[in-house]
């Protein structure tokens, strides 16, 4: 397992439109890659065949060394994504949702307790409904969940989308111990100056395809933490 | 599979306690379609004679009902990606929400006979109890599957109010049939004795098994993109 | 009297207005073995109308209206035909590794043609039921499941029509398909016992017909044409959904360039 | 003889809607064709 995720002349199709015409992305582990792009550009597209949920219509894909033209089924335990929508259920309570979430994935009850502290939930609003909850208190909701999977590669779609100023510095501290622990993020965002101040790099989604744009910050790519990752250019994936 | 089954059938209870779409709504439907029936039928002696139907039928319309609410739950946030995305075992989750929707349909099955009695004097007996408990497990586990089953293959698409039942209702033909005259044996309508039922039991069984095996099977191709 | 009207064989003069044909003709979903079926169609279809209508003679039981039994026999053979081509070839397709479309289509095609005949065998069956019986329906075990098959596998056609991309098509209506086969003989299952328990009458008895002579072989002539008919049909319909299917890819590729060109924009 | 009408009535309708979806498979057959090479076309 070489790279995260390695797509390759990745075509999806959704009908008869190709949303994603042709994407050629590598992500290594440990790294936090900002997409960016018009709308309609194909960013949620690529996160969701990064999560297994949209075939492969040509070209070659892989994420977590799962070949997602055979198996996109394997990966999706391994993942978590956060769509546009927030997959939370509206009758239930905040805590509700967290441990539900969780439980899909078999996560401790420390760890559901550790997600809703995190996101500043554990309080007030664990027994609140979901439906009563503002738009940004359901990102902090969704996120929680996300943060209570433990996934190794974490797929978001504008999660600082309704967030307040406190809600995204939580967002961002939360993301980077999610790389230092070993986990990888792609992230598509509108909000440049914060995502990318977040982004270890930054690629431009357009047409269905990807552009390379610039390193981030640091101006160099980063040091590979994962154990399996040392060699970064040594053998293709798949 | 079934730690996941479980896990979905405790949220949709979970959700149903909470909202009260069922008891507020649904049991108020199958209640006036009861009386509706009374009036298309015109006739005391005809509608007792055939209360078990009536009450089969009110059952069928109501499942349509409760099958587009359980699916709709799934649908309104993005749900159902999110279960793919996290995944969740589609056999769970076919189970799962096929067990949250027979509770329900016990429930309203059971308010269903009562106003039978109440409106059609539907007479209950003691010697039909067994037939008539074991007819309505049989009968609400079978609706439940191929409702959870077609549910789910009607709840991503266009159309979907218009295509389940087009797909449901030839398929539970079969229920319809075996259960009403298993209620008819349970309860003596037109004179039936208690055990001219347990055929029809067995054909009810027969369906319950052949589509928990296919539906646990299908399930994940049908929800899959 | 109704002749089949069919111009199977292809005659170059009506390709000369096709507009993007090029050089020579357009070659279609014709080959020389369907030729050969589609004449040996039409062929054995006027025999069958001029058998079944003029040359056999009527039943001493039923008089005239055993003449529609030569094409209800005929139509509903072929939607049985049609419904298990169906069954199997969608079972194909979920057991090939390959996930080959051709299944798909000839599961899609063959549904088509068994929609249309069970629609006429129902139609056939109601006003040859209303001559020998007196009235247009009986709630028969065959005749309530056949109308059940035809409901059901309008339901099927609408699935294949939902969209999404071939494979998604192809999954999922292979796995209504084989759903189909659960359905149907529980369906014919519990009518019959329902019609057994009430017995009002005995269908069989009064519409026995010993065939003989050329009401036998106007019924052969009907299976062989039906036969034909049938195979024709799918076969170019097979060929039809291929094309339509290879034209989408073609428009994928279309949608795919100008999709790569929205970012040199 | 009354039951003329119900045996040409059944007659017409099935050569008749026969003919028809021959006709509208090869008319499609023949539009597509002429959109589509013959490399797409593996029964020729």
């Amino acid at each position: 397992m070489d790279h995260v995720v390695h797509l390759s002349n990745a075509v999806a199709v959704l009908g008869q439109f190709p949303v994603l015409a042709g994407a050629n992305l590598t992500v290594d582990r440990g790294e936090i890659v900002l997409l960016q792009g018009p709308n309609g550009a194909g960013k949620t597209s690529l996160l969701r065949l990064c999560a297994g949920l949209l075939p492969l219509a040509r070209g070659e894909a892989t994420v977590l060394g799962c070949d997602l033209r055979t198996n996109r089924e394997s990966v999706r335990s391994r993942v978590g994504m956060l769509g546009h929508a927030n997959g939370l259920y509206a009758d239930l309570t905040v805590a509700e949702n967290v441990r539900f979430w969780g439980a899909t994935v078999r996560a401790s009850r420390s760890e559901v307790t550790a997600a809703l502290t995190r996101m500043g939930l554990a309080q007030r609003l664990g027994d609140v409904v979901v439906s009563r909850l503002s738009a940004g208190q359901k990102r902090r909701t969704a996120l929680a969940c996300l943060i209570a999977r433990r996934a190794e590669l974490w797929l978001l779609d504008e999660p600082h989308a309704g967030l307040d100023a406190a809600g995204r510095d939580e967002l961002d501290a939360t993301l980077r111990e999610a790389t230092s622990a070993g986990a990888t993020i792609v992230v598509a965002s509108h909000e440049l100056e914060r995502a990318g101040a977040l982004a270890t790099r930054v690629v431009e989604v357009v047409g269905g395809q990807i552009r390379e744009l610039s390193s981030g910050p640091e101006s160099s790519r980063p040091e590979s933490t994962g154990p399996e990752s040392t060699g970064p250019e040594s053998g293709e994936a798949n | 599979m079934l730690r996941v089954a479980r896990l979905l059938a405790a949220k949709d209870l979970r959700i149903e306690a909470r909202s009260r779409i069922v008891t507020n709504q649904v049991l108020p439907f199958a209640a006036i379609v009861m009386v509706m029936f009374a009036f298309a039928l015109n006739s005391d002696a005809v509608v007792s004679r055939v209360a078990p139907g009536l009450v089969w039928l009110a059952t069928l319309f109501s499942l349509l009902v409760l099958v587009q609410r359980a699916f709709a739950i799934e649908s309104a946030d993005g749900a159902t990606d999110a279960l793919r995305a996290a995944g969740v075992d589609p056999a769970g989750i076919f189970l799962g929400k096929a067990m949250a929707l027979a509770v329900q349909l016990a429930v309203l099955e059971i308010v269903l006979l009562l106003s039978a009695v109440v409106l059609y004097r539907a007479q209950l007996r003691l010697s039909g109890v067994v037939l008539l408990v074991t007819t309505l497990v049989a009968a609400t586990c079978g609706l439940a599957l191929v409702g959870t089953l077609y549910g789910g293959l009607a709840a991503g698409v266009r159309g979907r109010e218009t295509l389940l039942p087009l797909l449901l209702l030839p398929v539970v033909a079969p229920v319809l049939i075996g259960a009403t005259r298993a209620t008819e044996a349970a309860l003596g309508t037109g004179g039936a004795a208690v055990a001219d039922g347990w055929p029809w039991v067995g054909l009810l069984a027969v369906f319950v098994a052949l589509f928990g095996v296919g539906g646990t099977l299908a399930f994940g191709p049908l929800i899959e993109e | 009297m109704a002749t089949p009207k069919t111009q199977i064989t292809d005659s170059p003069a009506e390709y000369s207005d096709t507009k993007r044909a090029p050089l020579g003709r357009v070659r279609s979903t014709g080959t020389p073995f369907t030729r050969t079926i589609g004449i040996a169609t039409i062929v054995s279809m006027a025999t069958l109308a001029v058998f079944g209508l003029v040359l056999s003679p009527a039943d001493v039981r039923q008089g005239d209206s055993v003449r529609i039994l030569y094409i209800h026999v005929g139509t509903v053979w072929i939607a049985y035909v049609a419904f298990t081509v169906t069954a199997v070839s969608s079972a194909a397709y979920l057991w090939k590794r390959t996930r080959s479309l051709t299944w798909d289509r000839f599961a899609g095609a063959s549904a088509e043609i068994g929609v249309l005949f069970m629609a006429l065998t129902l139609f056939a069956g109601s006003l040859w039921g209303r001559l020998s019986w007196g009235k247009f329906w009986v709630w028969d075990a065959r005749v309530t499941s056949t109308a059940f098959m035809f409901i059901t596998y309008i339901g099927y056609l609408a699935v294949r029509g939902l969209g999404g991309s071939h494979q998604q098509r192809a999954k999922r209506s292979a796995v209504v398909a084989l759903l189909a086969v659960l359905q149907i003989p529980l369906v014919h299952f519990s009518v019959k016992l329902w019609r057994g328990l009430h017995q009002d009458s005995s269908v069989a008895d009064r519409t026995h017909v010993t065939l003989q002579g050329l009401m036998l072989f106007s019924l052969f002539v009907s299976l062989i044409a039906f036969s034909l008919l049938y195979l024709w049909l799918l076969i170019h319909r097979q060929r039809v959904l291929a094309m339509q299917d290879a034209l989408d890819d073609k428009g994928l590729d279309y949608a795919l360039q100008q999709r790569r060109d929205e970012g040199d924009l | 003889m009354e039951d003329i009408g119900f045996i040409l009535a059944v007659y017409i309708a099935t050569f008749g809607s026969v003919t028809a979806l021959a006709l509208f498979i090869l008319r499609r057959g023949r539009r597509l064709a002429a959109q589509l090479p013959d490399e797409d076309k593996p029964w020729i």
